[in-house]
Order: C-alpha cells, then structure tokens, then sequence
C-alpha cells in the first residue's frame, strides 16, 4: 500500500470524476425517455437499471469480471482490438460507473418529471426544435435533479468497494482507490490509518456536496424569489 | 521489470515489508494485489495479468494450476499458520482448551462455509466433537480480519483467528493455541503464473520468497515457513 | 392571409368541434369562461396533440391529419401568448424576451421592450415579477420571435388602462404596419371591437357564430357576452381637422364632419377612428339648440328594430353614413320613430372615443 | 370593520411604504402594473416576511414589529385569492375549495359552487381547468374559510362579461350580507364603483390617494388608470317602482324619478342602485321635447370647473341631488352654463345602469 | 446457508422495509429542514449524512462495530438496557437503515426544493398551521422526490452487503440475506446458485420499482394533463 495519500486522493477524485462525466450523457438520456415515455417495457429497463443497486456490489463485480474477463462476450472483443480493461484504472471507472448510473438515472428522471411541459411547448413555439428545446429549458429546470443525481453517483463512485475490488484488483498506485485503501487498512487493523483516509474521504464529500450545494443554490435562487 | 503478485490479504503486511528487498536483491519490482484468494483466484482465471500467486489455502490454487495457470514446476507450499482463540483484552473469562468453548455465548468466526481460516476452525471443532454443540453459537464472519474485529469490540465473547492476525491487535489476547496436530494443517502454497506480463519477475519473486531473509521476515509476522519438502521447518 | 380551421379536439366536458373559414388578419375570439379558446390557440400553435382536422394558415398547412401531416410547433412560426405567460423561471425577464428572437431583427425587441415598459425589468427574474409585468414580457417574448401569426390569449387583461392604452396601439401597428396577423382571446367587447376585423363565438367547444367583427360582436354577441352597459358602437374613420375656433374635428365624409375631444398632439391631416356607442346618441325629432352636443347631425331614419327586453335600435343615414342609435320602445312609440322620418342625432363630443 | 396598515417592504425597484387607516368595509386597490397591489394584499395575509410596521384589522394587531407581534398566517382568517390562483395541483377543484374550509358552515360553499358555476368541474384537477375556471375556484376556495376579511386579487379579471355580471353582486352579497369585508385589486374602474366604498390609489409603493372611493375614484385616478372612455358617474339609490304605463322606474326621492332599462325580474319595491356616467347626460339650456330621452329633468347649476384638455364638469342641483354632467369648455361657453341658471338634463333609460 | 429462498427473500424484503420506514421520518425530517434552513452548519449536516455514501460500506460496518461495542457510546448504552443488536437482525436493519439514508434524505430533499413555498403560504392562509400545511400540502408535492428516495433506500437496503455483513454477520436463517447469500454462492464459486438468487433479486427489484412506479404515476396523472 502506498501511503502517497495525494496521489491516491487524485487517482480517487480523477476515477470518481470520470465515472460520473461518462454516465452522464447516457443516464439523463435514459432519465428524460424514462420521464416521457409512456410505452410498455418501460418498467423492465428500469429494474435492469435498478439492478446495480439491488445486488451485492461483489455479484455485480462477479457479473463484469465474467463479461469482460478472457472468456466473456465483451473481454473476446476487447481483446480483438488489442484493448485491456480488467484490473487496469479503466476498470476503476467501470466499477463505479455501472454501480453509479442507476442513483444518477432515478434522481435526474425525478427532475425531468417535475419540468412543467407547459414550459417546453412554449420554446416550442418560440422556434425551438425538440432537441433545442430540451437543452434551453427543459435540463436547466430538471437541473436540481441532475446536480443530485451526479453528485450521488460520484459519492457512489468515491466509495465503490466491491465491484471495484472484484474488476480492478487492489493494486496501488494502480487501481487502489481511497476506498480499497481504508478497506485494506481496516483489514490489516490499522485503524488509525483507515481513520485518517476516512477523514480525507469525508473532505472529498465536503467538496462535492458543497460544490453541488453551490450549484443548486445558484440556480434555485434565481428561480424562486 | 515490474511484475504483478497476487497475494492473500492475511500476508500484505510482510509482503510490503519484503518488497524493497526484492528489488534491492533483484533489481525487479512487484506491484502488490491483495484480497481474498478467491476473489484472487476468480480474477486470475479471468484474465488479470498477475505474474505470481500466494494463495490462503490450497483449493484455490488447485483451481488456478487447473486453468492451466501455474507455470510448470513452480509451485511450493510456502507458508503455514496457526489458529487461535482469541478474547477481549479486558476479558475476565478463563479459557483452556476446546471444551470450554462450550460456556460461551457467542465465538466467531471467519465464515466456515467460505473463508479458509473458518474452514480451518470448522474441521478443528469437528475433530474436537465440539461443532454441533457450538454451531449455534457461532457468528460467521466476513472473513478473519472482521471475525477480530468483532472480538476487539468486545461484541463476541471469543474467536478463533490466525496467530498472524492476533499479533497486529493490540485489542485482544490469545487465549490459547490451537495445537498444531488438532487442527488440519493450514497451508499457503506459492506459484510463478503464465498469463502475466512479466513472468520471470513472478518466478524470481516466487525464488525469493523462499529465500533465509523472507523466511526470517516471515516468521516475525507469526507465519510458520514449511520446508520445500512440506514439512514444517524449525520455528 | 387566410385561416382555415376545421378541427376536433376531446375536452373534459366536450369535444372542441371548429370548422370555420376567414380572413385571418384579425380576428377576435370570444366565449365564456371554459369555452374552448385557449384549447383552440394551442391547437393553432401545435401544442395540443389529441387535435384532428385540418388546420391551414395563410396557405401554410400546419395540421391535415387525413393526410398524416402535423408540422412541428417551431416550424409554424405562431406568436403565442399564454393566458398564464408561462415565463421560462430561470432565465431573466431580457432572455425571456429574447428566448426566439431572430438574428437581424432586434428593433422588434428594442421597441417592445420600450413600448411595454419592460426597461426596468429586464435584469429581473420571473419569480418576483408582478402579474402585469410577467403578461407584458411573454407578450415582447412572442413579438420578438416575428411571428406569422400572433396568438393572443387575454394579452391585456392584467394590464391597468394606462398600459392598455399604450399597448392596443402598439398592437394594431404591429397588425397594419408588420402585417402580422393576429388571433386575440378576450372578454373584453371593446378590445376586441378596437382589434378585430373578424370574430370568431366559441360556445361550449363550438362556433356560435364567426365572420365579420360588425356582424358578429353585434347583438348575437350580446347574450352570450355583454354587459348591458356595453353595446353597439358607430366606428366612424376620417380625417382629423383642427378648426380657427379651437377643438377637433373628424371630417368623416364631405357632408359629415364631429367634434372630437380635443387631441393638440395629433397633427391636422392625421388619419383616425373613433367610436361612438349607439346608446350615448340622443334622437330629437325636431331641431335642437342650446344643448350641451356640440355635434347636432341632421339624418333620417332608414329601419327601426326592436332589441328585446323594452329596447329598440334605430338606424339613420346620415350624409351616407349609417348610424345605429340604441333607444327605447316606448320612445319609439312616443315619438314616432320609423322609416323615412327625419330626425336630429345630439352627440356629445366626450361620446366619441378614438381608436388608434 | 377598521383597517390600520402602516407598513414597509422593499421591494425590486422601491420600497412600498403604506400608511393609512380606513373603514375597510370595502376596499378597491389601484394601482398602475407593478405598482404594489398584490404584495399589499400579501402583507395582509402575513405572506412576505420583511414586512416592517403595524397592521390593524377590526381592532386585532397583525402585525407590529416594533412590539414583536406578527400573528400567523392560518391565525388572520384573511380569504386571500391570488392573482395567479395558486390552487394545489394534487388536489380535484372540490378539495381545492373544501381546503380550508369550517366545519358547521356548508352553506357557503354550495353557495358558492353554484354561482361561480363550479359544479361540473369539482372532480378535475387544476392541470386541465381554463383560466378563468381556475380563478373561479381560488375565489370558492377563499369564500369558503369564512374569511374575517377578503383579499381579492383581480379575481374577475379573467371572467367573462356574463360570469362577472353574476359574481359581482353576489360578492356584493357577501360584502353586506355576510358582512365580510373586502379588499379588491382591480384595473377597471368600473368594477371598483361598483364594489369599493373606499380606494386606495397606489404610485411606485406609494398611496397616491386613499379614502372614500366617490372621491379617489374620480379625477384623481383618471391620470392613473383611466381610459378617456371612463369617467365619473353619478350614483342614484332609490326604490323600484312599475307604473301602470310598463316600464320600471327608479324613485330617488319625492322630487326625483328616472325611467331606467325595464326590469321585469325585480318587484317593486326592491332598492336599487343605478349609475349614470356624466358624459352621457346632455345638457340643455332650454327644455326638451320630441327627444329619444325619456327623463328629462330641471334643475340648477351650482358649480362649474375646467377639467382640463378642453373639458369641463358641471354640477347640477335636482330636486336636492346632485349631478355631474360632462361638457366640453366650448360648450359652457357657446351656451353660457353657470352657477345659478336654470337647465334641463336628457338622461337615455339606456344610461342608466344598475348596479347591484 | 439455507436453501429456503422463500425464507431468504421474505427475511430480505422485510429487513428492507422495516429499515426504510424507520428512516422514512427522520429522512424526511432532515431533507425538508435542509430544503428549507439556510443557516451556517448546513453544509456540514449534509456531507456528515453523506458519508456513509462515500466510504467504503465495510468501513461504515467497521465504524458502526466500534459504536456499539461493549465501549462504544451506544454499545454501553444497549447494553444498559440490555438490548443486543450486533449479529441479530437488528443489526442487518440497522446497516441497512445507516447505508439508505443518505440516498433517501438527497433524493427527498430535491423533491421539497421543488415545491413552489407560493402554494404552501396560500395554504397558511385558508388555516393551516406550518405543520398542517407541511403533510396537506408541501409533502404531497414532493411526493415523487420522497417516493424516488424511499425507492433508492430500499434498494439500497435489499441490497446492502458490506457493511451488514460486518455488523450483523453472515448468519443463515438469522442475519443472511439475500445479498449475503449470493455473495456467500459466488465466493464458493457456485455461480449458478448465485445467478439465481441474482434473478430472485432482481425480481425483487422489479416489484418495487413498479410498486413506486404506479404509485408516482397515479399522483402524477393527477398533477399535469
Ligand atoms: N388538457 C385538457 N384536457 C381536458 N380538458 C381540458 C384541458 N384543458 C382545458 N380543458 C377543458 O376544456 C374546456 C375549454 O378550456 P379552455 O382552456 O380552452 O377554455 P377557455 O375558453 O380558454 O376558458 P377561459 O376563458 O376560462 O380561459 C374547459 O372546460 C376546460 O376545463
Ligand atoms: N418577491 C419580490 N421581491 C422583490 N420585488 C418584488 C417581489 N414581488 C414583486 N416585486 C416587485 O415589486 C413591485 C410590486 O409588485 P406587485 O406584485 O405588488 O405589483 P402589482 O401592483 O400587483 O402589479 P400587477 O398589477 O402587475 O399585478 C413590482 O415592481 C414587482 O416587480
Ligand atoms: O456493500 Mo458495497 O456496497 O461492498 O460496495
Ligand atoms: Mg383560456
Ligand atoms: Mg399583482
């Protein structure tokens, strides 16, 4: 274990970061079709999404270790192209991405659900098209869902342990994130040490909460008197 | 070079102490990965590039040498390790041997239906005649690490634990010793592996660790070091 | 310009069935409260989906669900404005107002803006704006956008009269000098007579009447809409002319001239309209003097009518004109008033009320 | 019924700083848009926090900062119906109005369902009911509470002319009946006459004018609010009478009947009130005859005065009330009106117009 | 283990539920005071009920072992009373409950920053005191916020493994739940065993997220066209 607690604090904040910008487009993609659409089959994509959440953090692991790994669907195609994400830092972000996504899907959806459509119909007729629309009026006012849904999803992702451990290995100054770290300090009864990256942790959660507290407040201030 | 070392978590801290010594002795370098030996082991047969292995019990290095792993010839049974019972520090309780195990209401342990320290603790109580008595006492455990914490927090009257982790607790005494002969024989077994990226690294490493100075730093963490013939060496 | 609506749209009550044809430059759209109207302007602006029919717009089809077209609400280029403003709350009331506006015509916004004393608060946002302010800045929002077609749903009805004053000019200009065609919702008879050149009755989801504004803001509307206190007007348009003698004139044809209220700020030659409501003129059978009209107009009685409930109306043609002068059956009867009499109209000058 | 308010709240643009004290029976609220009505009103209510000052209600203390009493919201008993409605959206338009309402008091509500016509609406929910339904249902709502006094934000604005000419008597009901007293923002001059024994005239968060409302109402408010088209009116009480010739006649007083527009539905007997706006009397030096005008009335003129832009306001003497005709400055001089001669006024049946 | 999955699954929803109610109030409680306070201290409320989000889940069991050991301030206090909770499903609750937490206060806290304060004033004034106002009107409004946040905090709880399985152990027809069990198959590498019981949870999943589905929806009807 190292114990370059800034550099694992980078390689955590970095991973978190990534995790969170990657899921970002797909999760309020999925977020607005599940906040409009009406169609059947709706309720199974949400339960897929869901699942992340549902199961053990390790059965998760175990189901991406299985896809990704050398005799899984998705590890054959990636070993075609010459590409490695099992036990490397792109492991790390899968991890945390995929236990992340469903927080930032169902928090994001509940903002889209509370946009007034009315609104929208109006940029509408102002010349906006759909897409237009969507991105002038209708993410600004889902706002506050999206921000706590990303802010979730990244918490989410700086605390990953056990999907992460399973794809990434606990590999420092590789794949060790601050919470492999304390879990490995924890596990070796180092507690003061574990009680100090914690410390660290809560920080990181500090700053994300007050950044996205921030945000939020900014926007909500100019939107209610 | 920079090899990659699988390693079970019960060893991280004698690895950490031993691995400047490898490169000072070598001029190679290893990255530490460590977690549970099945986890270990799964991640292995999956793909991950680990050059070597030191696993907590023989069934998973088995699967690994069956997945056509273990580079031929390297495999050794490395270390091995005692259980104990360990208490509370503040424990006003006297406890003897396995019989008196049975006036406890609770004793924990690392899970026996997965984790190899509560395989171990099982198959002891079982030889014992113990086990049916005492199963409804007994807490699994997520594994060692969480069976001593329990201990330490004085939520479980008793544990059995390895010797190497009762060492690190500053929380907890060891009641007594498991004798070597009552229980089964608690193995670590080591192997060089194929699918890494630095294979000789892993074969070098694996030399090492059976070298006098990693013995010697092997022993002050509690591990018994069995000979390359299997049997024990002197402590 | 031209407006073709024939559409069918399934309300809570009843289904909004329309099917009419008109001229589109203006048209007012009436009807009693849940009526339909805003249903049918958002039918119009495309933001009702349930609506089936056709729906053709200066030739433009927006709406032909037999043929599986529905053009898109950006596409169809409507200026609407929402009954409840709708304002976007988290831009300012200026990106508000500017939300559509195209490239290369900021003078519509510079002069909404101005017109609809918005200065003030273009900084602001939606939340603490008052109902007024938020009605007038969805109204420069909608003009800024140079719409094909402008949508107005109660427009002026937060307005005080002030504003309403500044504001109805503001929007005939924008119908006669930008030609943009106008579809305005309100409870208002004299708004709509002062905007309209058509009107269109809603009741209950259908066309109670629709055609010219004269024929259909007359006494059909009536029941439906007016107060007793509101009625007929004669909407006289002419030329202004400011007499030696001081005062205003309206000279309306060459045998017919009124005095207006004074109006110093607008220059003689200054084309405008006036309104005047049939029950403020008094009908003398003789000849009047030292009354309090200035305008004594010599005409002669050319139908007589009855309007129900004790009231009569009488038109007299006056140097061409028609007039309609609102009076009772009893005075009917009294003074003899019918066909081919020749009588004295007494209209006073506060009667006449200008239009634009 | 007292009405103690001298407050301060900043606001966007000023501070509104009110400080009046009047009968508070009935209240109208003018106001230019933007002007402070609405946030006056929410002071009353106990809805905007910063509100510093004193607000007396029938002798209970609202508000006073400096002793630290600001009594609660739900403690005010004030039915507020706010401009925009505001009615919960998770609740059907029945639970809207059953909100707040007093066990033992059902009367009222069915009243008020019945003649704001909400009946058919009662199960929706807000999201699918029109403007002027959602405004009819904030107004049941507030009526509901037995309120011990009414903040009415423009609640007819959105209402059409037929569903106004029935809700404004029955608040009119409300107000005397009931003896709930009533404040009522409003852009129309007309509706504030009708309903408003005293006004309050606000500028920028300023009372302009505050007092009865025969006196704020007229000159005064004309710059403000005013369109050239309203005016003064002259307010006759008197009692119903149905002579034998048809007709309906209102009796002011022994000296002083008017024929009005028939009322065949009110018996004779009924009180009522009429008004004649000043501009639609005519004034005539000599006495008339052969006119259109049933009531022709003599009497005197006791006072003249320039009313600016040309106009002129004169007040007659008939039979111990009093008149204010409309004419223009020509007018007075051409026919030479003034103190202490003898005129006679022609009054249209069609101008009169009644009021509750 | 036990191989009574009806056993598994009913212990499993019903430790979900009773943590989730039992945190309803007290998360409802917290989110509408941070929607609502805006004074110091705020910030720091909310990244302390962030926490069990970011740190490793087998840290929060660690640290949840320490509190109420025999010298933990709560530990003492159980004990004085002599209440057990660790190893009993008290105590799988009791993880449960700490780990959901967060996501229901975030998620419910969104939902009461949505609600227009213009609407619950208006209910003041027809007679509602705050409180009344607060479950007539205000919560009604954040429904979907509060009901999406219960949904995740279930969720969370149905799924919860690391730090249950150190405050409560790995105890078949005691403390194991469903997440224990599938993590307790794929540790012995039963994967089909595992799949399974993955399948049962996920079916699990389902059922909730439709329950809250229907729920959110059947308001939602009601509140736009
Ligand atoms: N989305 C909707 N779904 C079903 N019915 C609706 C919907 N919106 C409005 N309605 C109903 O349809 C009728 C017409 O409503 P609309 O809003 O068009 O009336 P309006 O003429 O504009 O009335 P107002 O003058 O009160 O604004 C009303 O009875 C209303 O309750
Ligand atoms: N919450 C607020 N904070 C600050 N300024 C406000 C707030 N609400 C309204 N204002 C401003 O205070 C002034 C008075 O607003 P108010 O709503 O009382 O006007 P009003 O007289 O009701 O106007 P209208 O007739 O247009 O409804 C306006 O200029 C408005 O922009
Ligand atoms: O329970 Mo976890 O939730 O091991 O990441
Ligand atoms: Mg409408
Ligand atoms: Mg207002």
């Amino acid at each position: 274990m190292t114990d370059d607690t800034t550099g694992l604090v980078l390689f955590t904040v970095t991973v978190a970061a990534v995790a969170t910008l990657i899921i970002l487009p797909p999760g309020v993609a999925a977020a607005y079709a599940l906040a409009r659409w009406r169609g059947p089959g709706r309720g199974l994509v949400d339960t897929v999404l869901a699942l992340p959440l549902v199961l053990p953090p390790t059965a998760v692991g175990l189901v991406l270790l299985e896809l990704l790994g050398r005799n899984g669907p998705l590890g054959r195609l990636l070993d075609a192209v010459g590409v490695e994400v099992v036990f490397t830092p792109g492991a790390v972000v899968l991890a945390s991405a995929v236990m992340a996504f469903p927080l930032l899907v169902r928090s994001a959806r509940s903002g889209f659900e509370e946009v007034d459509p009315r609104l929208v119909a109006v940029a509408r007729t102002l010349g906006d098209s759909r897409a237009r629309a969507f991105f002038r009026v209708t993410l600004p006012l889902a706002w506050r869902g999206v921000a706590v849904g990303a802010l979730l999803a990244f918490s989410r992702a700086l605390g990953e342990f056990g999907a992460t451990v399973l794809v990434a290995g606990n590999i420092p100054g590789r794949t060790q994130t601050l919470s492999l770290a304390i879990f490995q300090y924890t596990q070796l009864g180092q507690d003061a040490q574990a009680l100090r990256l914690a410390g660290v942790a809560a920080l990181l959660a500090f700053v994300a909460v007050y950044a996205t507290e921030g945000l939020t407040r900014w926007r909500g201030r100019r939107v209610r008197a | 070079e920079e090899g990659l070392v699988f390693a079970a978590a019960s060893t991280t801290d004698v690895l950490q102490e031993l691995r400047p010594a490898f490169t000072k002795a070598t001029g190679h370098s290893v990255v530490l990965a460590l977690g549970s030996s099945g986890d270990l082991a799964r991640q292995a047969m999956a793909g991950a590039p680990a050059d070597a292995f030191l696993s907590a019990d023989v069934a998973r290095m088995e699967a690994v040498q069956k997945a056509g792993l273990v580079q031929p010839g390297t495999r050794v049974d490395l270390l091995s390790n005692r259980l104990v019972v360990v208490i509370p520090l503040d424990s006003k309780r006297k406890l003897v041997g396995p019989e008196s195990l049975k006036g406890l209401k609770r004793l924990v342990l690392a899970d026996p239906a997965i984790v190899p320290a509560g395989v171990y603790a099982k198959a002891w109580l079982e030889k014992a005649g113990l086990w049916k008595d005492l199963a409804p006492q007994v807490v699994p455990a997520l594994d060692v690490r969480a069976a001593l914490a329990a201990v330490e927090a004085g939520r479980v009257d008793a544990g059995v634990v390895y010797a190497t982790d009762a060492a690190q607790s500053k929380k907890v005494r060891v009641a007594f010793e498991v004798p070597a002969t009552d229980a089964p024989r608690i193995v670590y077994p080591v192997a060089a592996l194929t699918k890494g990226k630095a294979p000789e690294v892993g074969l070098s490493f694996v030399r090492f660790l059976q070298s006098e100075p990693a013995k010697a730093a092997f022993r002050r963490h509690g591990f018994v070091v069995l000979a390359p013939d299997g049997g024990e060496s002197a402590k | 310009m031209s407006l073709e609506l024939s559409v069918r749209l399934p309300l809570a009550r009843f289904a909004l069935e329309v099917d009419v044809r008109l001229e589109g430059a203006s048209v007012a759209v009436l009807g009693r409260s849940g009526s339909g109207k805003t249903s049918l302007l958002e039918i119009l602006a495309g933001l009702r989906r349930g609506a089936r029919g056709r729906v053709v717009v200066g030739g433009r089809v927006l709406l032909d669900s037999a043929a599986g077209v529905d053009m898109a609400p950006e596409a169809r280029r409507m200026g609407y404005v929402p009954q409840d403003a709708l304002l976007f709350p988290h831009l300012t009331a200026e990106q508000n107002v500017r939300y559509g506006a195209r490239a290369g015509r900021p003078s519509r916004v510079e002069e909404a803006v101005a017109l609809l004393e918005l200065g003030p608060l273009l900084h602001r946002y939606p939340a603490t704006l008052s109902g007024g302010e938020k009605q007038r800045v969805a109204l420069a929002r909608a003009l800024a956008t140079d719409p094909a077609l402008l949508l107005l749903d109660e427009p002026l009805a937060a307005l005080d009269v002030t504003l309403k004053e500044r504001v109805l000019p503001y929007l005939l200009r924008v119908r006669d000098e930008a030609r943009v065609p106008m579809l305005y919702v309100t409870h208002q008879l004299g708004e709509a007579r002062v905007l309209a050149k058509e009107a269109l009755l809603l009741e209950d989801g259908r066309v109670r009447a629709a055609g010219p504004a004269s024929e259909v803001l007359g006494a059909s509307a009536r029941g439906l809409l007016a107060s007793e206190s509101e009625g007929e007007e004669n909407i006289l348009e002419g030329m202004l002319e400011r007499p030696s003698e001081g005062g205003t004139r309206l000279r309306v044809t060459e045998g017919l001239s009124l005095w207006v209220p004074d109006a110093p700020e607008l220059p003689p030659g200054t084309r405008a309209a006036y309104a005047v409501p049939a029950e403020d003129i008094l009908l003398s059978m003789g000849p009047l003097s030292g009354v309090s009209a200035r305008n004594v107009l010599a005409g002669t009685v050319v139908g007589v009518e009855g309007a129900g409930a004790g009231e009569a109306a009488a038109t007299v043609d006056i140097a061409g004109t028609r007039w309609v002068v609102r009076l009772t059956e009893a005075s009917v009867r009294e003074l003899g008033v019918a066909s081919g009499v020749r009588v004295h109209l007494a209209v006073k000058t506060a009667a006449c009320r200008r239009l634009r």
